[in-house]
């Protein structure tokens, strides 16, 4: 196989100078907010984590729709990439969270409902990663990551509208009025960062998972189930 | 064959139709109101004598001028008001470093027999503004009303009253 | 036959099977008062902390008891190989589907009975009777929407051999919309209602119960294409 | 000292912004790692 330059490895360096960009202005050009300090800096990796967990699962969401749909294996593949990606993201917006609340809230951990449906979020879509890691017969295991994407993704609704729907400790979304011109740059800008970073990663993920279906299909395809799952996803 | 096919068909339909319009029930059919994280300080004070030693979260903005430390540094007295009423808080706990006048804050705890709130968890809740040192620095206490999202339901009272 | 014909005739198999071999029943009451008897270790004797922890023990109990009924209920399908039978017969899988909930939903209603006495006498909780009724509704409401979600994944995961690790794992997240609704409005039923909440709760916890069961509706067929 | 602000608060976001860079370079190891494996055998 030759080894040319593919378009997300250069998505992925993009995403990551950018991510040095925006974090740099970030953290030493854009002015400390008046009441928060340096801290409100975490916003800056905090709500474009936000984001893109939500694209991600969004987009995961109607992957899963397709997959069912076509039975075809490459859906499969960027649906459990989408989920992949979108939990690691969510589970760096929990800490960062966490982080910030302490600093500004007075508490590491709330049970607000924002809080807690993002942590229900990447509970539920942590479960279709175990369901699939147990399933050994290719087909069967794409229709149920479906299925379970399917039904994880009541929940994605439910974390971005419940500071509206609801009072809660978390405020509600900003927005380019309620945020200084000079903070929206460095947001902007993670924000694409994190999100061209976010494609590269869900291309290796599904590299990944087209290399290992084309191997179990070389593989006797009876193969007896090994105990436990050896399949690690 | 095609029958089947249809009538599957028409049951994806309904049962999108049916999900999607629950969600939306829940999200505007005014549940959310009874749903509340914290209660304003008017809802506390309708409720009396009810409310007495249950453990409840109250959430309001702190009334300026009534932040008082005790000689010995332990305790802190404060109010919480949401513009209508205004409820005194006893606590012993450090209050975060963005604890100041007329910030939103909730507080969790229950209300005393001389009808104090006593807390051991104050938590500071910050708005959506996010602004540099010294642009509007002015203590605009109907801006920060609007993080308590008290502001709806008033405005919804204010359209039941009127018609 | 109409689905509905078709999910009764799916009901009433089970209830027979059900009614032929109580042990299952049995067993499940019994975990459910184990599991009751457990939690008042939690909060030791201390009867205040109980009575404000009645509601989520009896919930809890409901939901850990669910999760053994639930992979029991496949299980019986998978023995024998029964499941490739019914899908033989012209059973449409929707009406297997709403079937299997409801059956489910009627066999944790029958834990009501037994675990709410138990419940109020372990926690010293008193309750007229228009609370019990109050609670009865409630119950079948937590009870339909455990089912709803519960019976898709027991479907999925009743081949798999880590079945009892999966179905807890996928289900508990899922569930816990309804676990709220139903702590919180039980909670305020045992405990009183100052602020009347409860019927906001109770929407919450009937809301999801509808959620689930149309959505899970909508996609068991494709989980059991794949033969369960 | 300006009542009601965070004064200092950089340990806070060293703290978040690290937490960042250690996942994302975690997760970006383990996906090389892992397609590296599965392309070879």
């Amino acid at each position: 196989m030759t080894r040319q330059f593919k378009w997300d490895s250069g998505l992925g360096l993009l995403g990551l100078l950018l991510l040095f960009v925006g974090s740099y202005i970030g953290l030493f050009v854009a002015p400390a907010e008046r009441y928060m300090g340096e801290t409100q800096r975490i916003m800056y990796v905090h709500v474009p984590c936000a984001w893109n967990a939500m694209l991600l699962y969004t987009l995961a969401f109607i992957f899963a729709i397709v997959s069912l749909w076509t039975h075809r294996p490459k859906w499969d593949a960027v649906t459990t990439a989408a989920v992949e990606v979108g939990i690691v993201l969510n589970a760096l917006l929990l800490v960062q969270g966490s982080i910030w609340a302490r600093a500004t809230w007075g508490v590491w951990w709330d049970w607000d409902v924002r809080l807690t449906t993002s942590l229900i979020m990447v509970l539920l879509f942590a479960g279709v990663l175990a369901l699939r890691s147990f399933v050994h017969d290719a087909g069967r295991r794409a229709t149920w990551t479906a299925i379970a994407t399917i039904v994880a993704f009541v929940d994605v609704p439910l974390v971005y509208f419940c500071v509206r729907w609801w009072r809660s400790l978390h405020q509600v979304q900003s927005t380019p009025d309620t945020v200084a011109p000079m903070m929206v740059v460095p947001l902007r800008i993670n924000a694409f960062a994190i999100l061209f970073l976010a494609i590269w990663m869900m291309a290796q993920r599904v590299r990944v998972e087209l290399a290992r279906r084309a191997q179990d299909q070389v593989a006797e395809p009876e193969r007896i189930a090994p105990i436990g799952g050896s399949t690690n996803a | 064959m095609s029958s089947e096919r249809n009538r599957r068909r028409i049951l994806a339909v309904a049962a999108i139709m049916v999900a999607a319009g629950v969600l939306a029930f829940l999200a505007f059919g005014g549940i959310g109101e009874n749903l509340v994280y914290y209660w304003s300080p008017t809802e506390l004070q309708a409720s009396g004598e009810q409310a007495q030693g249950a453990t409840i979260r109250l959430g309001g903005l702190v009334e300026p001028g009534s932040i008082q430390h005790s000689e010995d540094g332990l305790t802190l007295k404060f109010a919480v008001t949401d513009g209508e009423a205004s409820i005194p808080i006893n606590t012993t706990s450090v209050p975060p470093a963005m604890f100041r006048e007329g910030v939103g804050v909730v507080v969790e705890g229950s209300v005393n027999r001389a009808g104090e709130f006593e807390t051991q968890r104050l938590l500071v809740k910050h708005d959506n503004q996010y602004q540099a040192p010294g642009e509007g620095e002015s203590l605009d206490m109907a801006e920060m009303m609007k993080s308590m999202q008290f502001e709806m339901e008033k405005q919804d009272k204010e359209k039941e009253s009127a018609e | 036959m109409s689905l509905f014909r078709q999910a009764l005739t799916v009901v009433r198999k089970d209830l027979l099977l059900e009614w032929r071999g109580k042990g299952r029943l049995i067993s499940v009451l019994l975990f459910g008062v184990v599991t009751l008897l457990l939690f008042s270790f939690a909060v030791g004797p201390d009867s205040t902390l109980m009575r404000a922890a009645a509601g989520g023990f009896l919930v809890l109990a409901l939901l850990l008891s669910s999760t053994l009924g639930l992979s029991e209920s496949f299980r019986v399908e998978q023995e024998q190989r029964a499941i490739e039978g019914l899908l033989l017969l012209p059973v449409d899988p929707i009406a297997l589907y709403y079937g299997k909930t409801l059956s489910n939903t009627l066999f944790l209603m029958l834990l009501a009975p037994v675990l709410t006495p138990v419940a109020l006498i372990l926690y010293s909780v008193q309750l007229d009777l228009q609370g019990l009724a109050v609670l009865l509704g409630l119950w079948t409401l937590a009870a339909a929407g455990l089912s709803a979600p519960g019976t898709l994944y027991a479907a999925m995961t009743s081949r798999l051999q880590s079945q009892d690790v999966l179905l807890p794992l996928l289900l508990f997240p899922l569930v816990i919309p309804v676990l709220m609704g139903a702590v919180k409005s039980i909670t305020l039923i045992l405990t009183g209602d100052p602020m009347s909440q409860v019927s906001a709760w109770a929407t919450l916890l009937a809301s999801f119960a509808i959620i689930y069961s149309s959505l899970c509706g909508l996609l068991f067929p494709h989980a059991i294409e794949e033969g369960i | 000292m300006p009542d009601g602000v965070i004064v200092g608060g950089w340990s806070y976001v060293i703290a978040a912004y690290s937490v960042t860079a250690a996942g994302l370079i975690a997760y970006a190891w383990s996906l090389v790692h892992r397609r590296r494996k599965a392309e070879l055998e």
